[in-house]
């Protein structure tokens, strides 16, 4: 099966997922997929995707997860569950789409075109600095560093969002806004130490 | 009546009006919403990203925060903050290690929670505390013959389901019935996906899914779409105009937050429920129902 | 659950408590039977007798047993409503706390005997009752009976069955 | 006690014992416990080599007391018994130690499974010395039989019993027999029609002297054990009289209640309250239906089915009816029910129109079903294109974890008949394993692979009724991946059909608890043993055949009614049969006479004798469940095999090591 696994950081990444999938509650169901499809026929962006949820449990039988943490797939994933509450062997697929994300963020192996990483890394920047996410802040960096075309193609909603007070230009920060940061550097110590 | 509340990063933004009538709503049925203290995001589907227990600790936060407060319960208006925090529940009760990191990661902040607040979304605690009978009491504006059609999103009941059916959510078709609404019960694409966030990363698939959203209210010939969260609010109205731009379409259907339907049928201002804040206008709703 | 197991099944120096295992005939033993044929893995500590109908489950059992020293005793029969003697596994509902409430007077610490229902299906409820129940007496540790002579405790037992039956609305 | 001499053997049972057993050292341990006189290891222990040891050692070494430490003493305990009778040793001298199931087969360290053995083996030792000899209790076997449930697997039992000579009472709880076989239009893979396999046997069966039919009728209880069961049966109120009646239907097309769901067509058609199941039904008689008759429902009518029927077999005051029967043994055939898709709400079932179970199907495209075997939607047009989805309910964790084996043919036959009937019709099969494993059925496959069925390896996501485009508009819109292609599809069609699984009937706990013997976790009857008891129960004379046990085929069903019946006769057949002597009895010199026994035994079988004021156990009532003998404060009542001294002497066995 793991024939594939050739290079160094595939075969490191197939151990961290297996251990990290492995961790999870009911994560060993991943073993009992029937290969039915229902996931990706159920997915709402599979279509875009470069493994389906499908295949992303095939390949990584096939020894190949280090392709799937590169491709596009995880950046698709909206979240919305569809494929965990109908899986029939009770695979929490969209934990798996997490995880996949968390290697590829950890190994810094997003697709270079993806923008999802930069969003979800603005996200978390705009929470660290205020300890809640400032929608516009977020947006705005967005926009200037990742895609010009942006505000221009959402101009018009966003002078009825201003217009309508739904877009507020400066944040408030909460009291407690260091205790997040020390929060994520406590968890990162204590990985690393598990290490 | 009253309630601990959470109102999420997007209630501070274009989710105003979303808390505006939660809390508007909430005090023409007599309750009481008192915001938590300091509250922090819940980290969204974000954190899930970096670190799984970051997301479950920065959630916890909040779960701590209500503790301290010395309340058992939390109310939650955003789908995705009330799944990431019931979330974080389930797995620090399913998972001895998420625990003792949660509980590890709070103690670094000097804070400490149990497992022991209950999230409750807002439908649940309108469907299961107050009931459908004493709400229908309340109706001062019954909306007799409009034509709601529920949108519940994804992780409304999703992937929990721990007070409305997991793939078929009713709540808030039994809500509206109790308004004399004519609710679509049978709204085919009441939990499909908005897009989320997509819509700023990847465009064309969010609108492709808000058109297919579209498509299946006007078949149900929907006079109003009501949704219970910020995110899928947002999608649906603010981006029509996208999506007629994308599908040649004349998509102009008003979206509100369930809450300001709500409060209307209960009497509330429209002001108050910032119904003038919506981008596609409500009057077409507004006139529908006898004042 | 193997990993644990794994670990439990290798003699080691740590504590291995003496487990007896009442088994009812027509279900908990096959459900033991069954775990077998599916070679489910638990600790080897549960010795197995047979008795026809948990309800054939005597309070000087018990005492013998712990007289002897065993560590913890476990019963299994049949589910409420399956029992091949109509209402047999009743009795054993009926007078199993009373039994928990004499061995506690006679200061042993709860949760050395232990009732379970097991059905003939049920093999895998099996290995998951005896690997939890040898954790659990493993974490209790010895029990320190096995000075007293097996005599003056079922002769306490049999006196005490007499309450228990007593006890026991027929 | 006098000098026994004990004699054990270790079975290594291949390498099933001796894999992880040390069988050396645990016969060195056993050669030094006392009373052991000899102490042997064999390969196959029940071989005929490994049981003519027990009979030479007797012979040769006068042991007086044997154990056997090899397999569950439910497989082989008769084996080595036996061989102890033969060898001149009653019997019950014989003790087998379970050291593979509940021991090497469980235990992964080898070292622990070694000592483990010595345990149970110990036990075994200890006990012998204080075992006495026994006699089984012969008792007299009664001939007839029982047969649960008037399907196909119940009807060729019956015919099989009663073509012996037997007397068999079929008992069916709808108003015809028949079961699910009767609704079913052809039968794969030869497609020869139900019906004209099926009807002859239904009438054979109707018209067999030998037997007896009890149709309409409920099994309420049980009582009496192997070779003589007492079984009340409730015959319900058919509001007519059986014997008068011809079967013309006049009632059925007087009565003025004509809106009732016909439960036969699914629902699908419409029958009246007094009514006759389907043309075929046997016994072909009337049935009116207590709930929906204007009269029994206590509303006014003019009671034209009175009027109509010439024999005037009509009788309102007609009451249930209870019966006791004695039979010898008993054959359930209680069959399945077809698994409702309601909860998977993805498919839309009972909310879109033209989303259909399978069963409901068979009546559509049956020439005598609703619509008189023409397919068609519920407006009544052709459907363009169907699509039948694979695995509803089934191989899933969410309902059913088990594969029902039939779907996947059902569902071809479904593709050949529409085909068959609308060739210009697009079909879709959505499968995730097309298993096609019986005699012909790979070959049915491949035929319709060459009809022009489109296979799409997939299971469903969804059916919705929202169209995006103008080929789907106002059609239902299945979604699926086809994983073969790694793509999504949305196929418009206009009838789709839920392969649904197999289930248990809802009450086929309720029923084995009335009967004595248990459900799989699966929920279906469990047999006594997978592979070589899979038409016999944990209690002794109750057989099971057909869908009860697990989903099958019309085939498997067919032989394992044979089976079964053979299993009834080789009982039934014999004038007496030997019943377990592990009874209790009571030594009335020590009772006290203090009543405890008498209330808690479950069959009654104790009873207190005024003049010896002292309880008594009646010997054929004692099922041997040891109650009595617990219960007692003064350990009065002891139980044959189970006497408290043997029980106490396997504790120290067991705990000695």
């Amino acid at each position: 099966m793991t024939e594939l696994l050739t290079t160094p950081q595939a075969k490191e990444l197939h151990r961290k997922f297996v251990e990290d999938v492995m961790g999870m509650p009911s994560g060993e169901k991943i073993n009992i997929c029937q290969q039915c499809g229902t996931c990706t026929g159920s997915c709402p962006t599979s279509y875009l995707m470069d493994f389906g949820p499908r295949e992303v449990i095939a390949a990584f039988r096939a020894g190949m997860i280090d392709k799937v943490v590169q491709s596009n797939t995880i950046w698709l994933c909206t979240s919305c569950y569809y494929c965990t509450v109908r899986c029939p062997a009770g695979i929490k697929i969209t934990d798996l789409m997490y995880e996949l994300k968390r290697l590829a963020i950890k190994y810094d192996l997003a697709p270079k075109q993806s923008k999802n990483p930069a969003m979800t890394k603005y996200f978390i920047d705009s929470v660290h600095k205020h300890g809640r996410n400032h929608e516009v802040e977020m947006m705005a960096r967005f926009m200037l560093l990742k895609d010009w075309s942006l505000p221009f193609k959402f101009w018009q909603l966003g002078l009825k969002l201003f217009a309508a007070g739904r877009m507020p230009l400066t944040a408030r920060n909460i009291r407690g806004k260091d205790e997040l940061e020390k929060i994520s550097a406590y968890l990162e110590a204590q990985e690393a130490k598990a290490q | 009546m009253k309630y601990l509340y959470y109102p999420g990063c997007s209630a501070e933004a274009t989710g105003k009006a979303y808390d505006a009538s939660s809390r508007a709503m909430m005090d023409k049925l007599g309750v009481e919403l008192v915001e938590l203290d300091d509250w922090n995001c819940c980290g969204a589907t974000s954190y899930f990203s970096v670190r799984e227990l970051d997301s479950f600790a920065i959630a916890a936060r909040n779960l701590a925060i209500a503790q301290e407060m010395g309340d058992d319960e939390l109310c939650v208006i955003c789908n995705a903050c009330y799944t990431t925090l019931a979330k974080t529940n389930r797995y620090m009760a399913e998972d001895p290690h998420v625990f003792e990191a949660v509980q590890g990661a709070l103690g670094a902040v000097g804070r400490s929670y149990d497992g022991n607040v209950k999230v409750r979304h807002v439908v649940d605690i309108l469907i299961n505390d107050i009931g459908v009978e004493a709400i229908a009491e309340r109706v001062t504006r019954r909306l007799t013959g409009l034509r709601v059609a529920p949108y519940y999103g994804c992780q409304f009941s999703r992937p929990m389901g721990s007070f409305d059916d997991v793939q078929v959510p009713t709540t808030m078709d039994r809500l509206f019935e109790a308004m004399g609404a004519d609710v679509i019960t049978e709204f085919d694409a009441k939990t499909d996906c908005c897009g989320g966030m997509m819509m700023l990363t990847r465009e064309d698939a969010a609108l492709r899914l808000c058109h297919e959203l579209l498509v299946a209210a006007r078949q149900y010939r929907a006079d109003v779409i009501v949704a219970a969260c910020p995110l899928c609010e947002m999608n649906l109205e603010g981006y029509q105009p996208r999506v007629n731009k994308a599908y040649g379409t004349d998509f102009n259907i008003p979206v509100m937050y369930f809450t300001q339907l709500a409060g209307l049928a209960l009497g509330a201002d429209p002001k108050q429920l910032a119904i003038d804040k919506q981008v596609v206008s409500c009057a077409s709703v507004l006139a529908a129902i006898p004042a | 659950m193997t990993a644990g197991v794994e670990k439990e099944n290798r003699v080691s120096d740590q504590f291995e408590p003496r487990l007896i295992g009442f088994l009812c005939r027509w279900c908990s033993y096959n459900g033991a039977d069954l775990a077998g044929t599916s070679r489910m893995k638990y600790p080897p500590n549960l010795v197995p007798i047979k008795t026809n109908c948990s309800g054939r489950v005597d309070p000087t059992h018990i005492f013998k047993a712990f007289a002897e020293g065993a560590d913890g005793v476990l019963i299994a029969g049949c589910h409420p409503g399956d029992c091949h003697y109509i209402n047999g596994n009743y009795r054993t509902a009926g007078r199993f706390p009373l039994m928990q409430k004499m061995l506690e007077q006679l200061g042993m610490e709860h949760g050395r005997v232990r009732l379970e229902w097991v059905s003939a299906a049920e093999g895998d409820k099996f290995a998951r009752v005896v690997t939890e129940f040898t954790e659990e007496i493993r974490a209790l540790g010895p029990l320190a009976w096995k000075t007293q002579t097996a005599a003056e405790l079922s002769e306490s037992g049999r006196a005490a069955s007499d309450r228990v039956e007593e006890a026991v609305p027929a | 006690m006098a000098e026994e001499k004990i004699a054990v053997y270790i079975c290594h049972c291949g390498t099933n014992i001796a894999g992880k057993v040390d069988v050396e050292e645990v016969t060195r341990w056993a050669s030094e416990q006392p009373n052991v006189a000899v102490a042997r290891e064999y390969k196959y222990m029940c071989s005929d080599p490994g049981q003519d040891l027990i009979k030479q050692d007797i012979a040769e070494h006068g042991i007086t007391r044997a154990v056997v430490a090899a397999c569950s003493p439910t497989m082989h305990e008769p084996t080595f018994r036996k061989a102890a009778g033969d060898g001149g040793l009653n019997p019950y001298l014989l003790q087998m130690a379970n050291i593979r199931e509940h021991c090497s087969w469980v235990t992964i360290d080898g070292d622990a499974a070694t000592e483990k053995a010595k345990r149970i083996l110990g036990a075994q030792i200890h006990r012998l010395p204080l075992n006495v000899p026994l006699e089984p209790i012969e008792v007299p076997v009664n001939p007839n039989v029982m047969v649960v449930g008037g399907g196909i697997a119940g009807i060729e039992a019956a015919l099989k019993l009663a073509a012996t000579g037997k007397k068999v009472y079929l008992v069916e709880r709808d108003p015809s027999i028949g079961g699910h076989m009767a609704m079913f239009d052809k039968t794969f893979p030869t497609l020869d029609c139900a019906a004209c396999i099926l009807t002859p046997k239904m009438s054979a069966a109707g018209k067999e002297p030998n037997i007896e039919m009890l149709a309409y009728s409920e099994v309420t209880q049980v009582d009496g054990y192997v070779g003589n069961f007492k079984v009340k049966v409730r015959k319900k109120a058919r509001y007519i009289d059986i014997d008068k009646c011809t079967g013309c239907a006049l009632c059925t097309e007087a009565c003025v209640v004509r809106k009732v769901p016909n439960e036969f067509d699914q629902g699908l058609s419409k029958r009246s309250a007094a009514y006759i199941p389907f043309p075929q039904a046997v016994p072909l008689r009337a049935t009116i239906d207590p709930t929906r008759c204007l009269t029994l429902t206590g509303k006014k009518c003019k009671q034209p089915c009175v009027a109509a029927c010439g024999p005037e077999a009509i009788d309102f005051e007609q009451k249930d009816e209870e019966i006791e029967l004695e039979v010898g043994a008993i054959i359930m055939a209680t069959g399945f029910q077809l698994w409702d898709p309601t909860p998977e709400t993805r498919y839309s079932y009972g909310k879109l129109d033209n989303v259909i179970t399978s069963l409901e199907f068979e009546r559509i495209s049956n020439a005598s079903g609703p619509t008189g075997g023409h397919i068609v939607c519920k407006n009544g047009e052709p459907p363009k294109s169907v699509a039948i989805l694979h695995c509803v309910g089934s191989r899933d964790e969410n309902y059913q974890e088990f594969c029902s084996r039939v779907c996947c043919m059902y569902s071809l036959k479904f593709s050949h008949l529409i085909k068959e009937h609308l060739p210009e019709t697009e079909v879709y099969e959505c499968y995730i394993d097309m298993r096609t494993y019986g005699k012909g059925y790979e070959e049915f496959y491949k035929r319709l692979m060459n009809e022009g069925v489109h296979f799409i390896r997939g299971r469903a996501a969804e059916v919705s009724d929202v169209g995006l485009s103008s080929e789907e508009e106002g059609r239902l819109i299945v979604k699926v991946e086809d994983t073969l292609l790694g793509i999504t599809r949305r196929l418009p069609v206009d009838m789709v059909i839920l392969s649904s699984g197999l289930a248990p009937r809802s009450d086929a706990k309720a029923t084995s608890q009335i009967f004595g013997f248990g459900c799989s976790s699966n929920g279906f009857y469990l047999e006594r043993h997978p592979k070589l008891e899979p038409v016999s129960t944990i209690t002794d004379g109750i057989f099971i055949a057909g869908c009860c046990q697990y989903p099958k085929d019309i085939p498997d069903t067919v032989a394992q009614a044979g089976a079964a019946a053979a299993g009834a006769l080789a009982l039934v057949d014999n004038a007496t049969v030997k019943v377990e002597a592990t009874i209790a009895y009571i030594d009335p010199e020590k009772c006290s006479g203090c009543h405890i026994c008498v209330g808690l035994c479950p069959h009654t079988a104790i009873r207190y004798n005024e003049e010896k004021d002292a309880a008594e156990v009646i010997e054929a009532a004692c099922k041997g469940c040891g109650v009595c003998v617990a219960a007692c404060g003064s350990g009065v009542p002891q139980q044959r095999g189970y006497l408290d001294e043997q029980i106490f002497a396997e504790i120290e066995g067991a705990l000695a090591v």
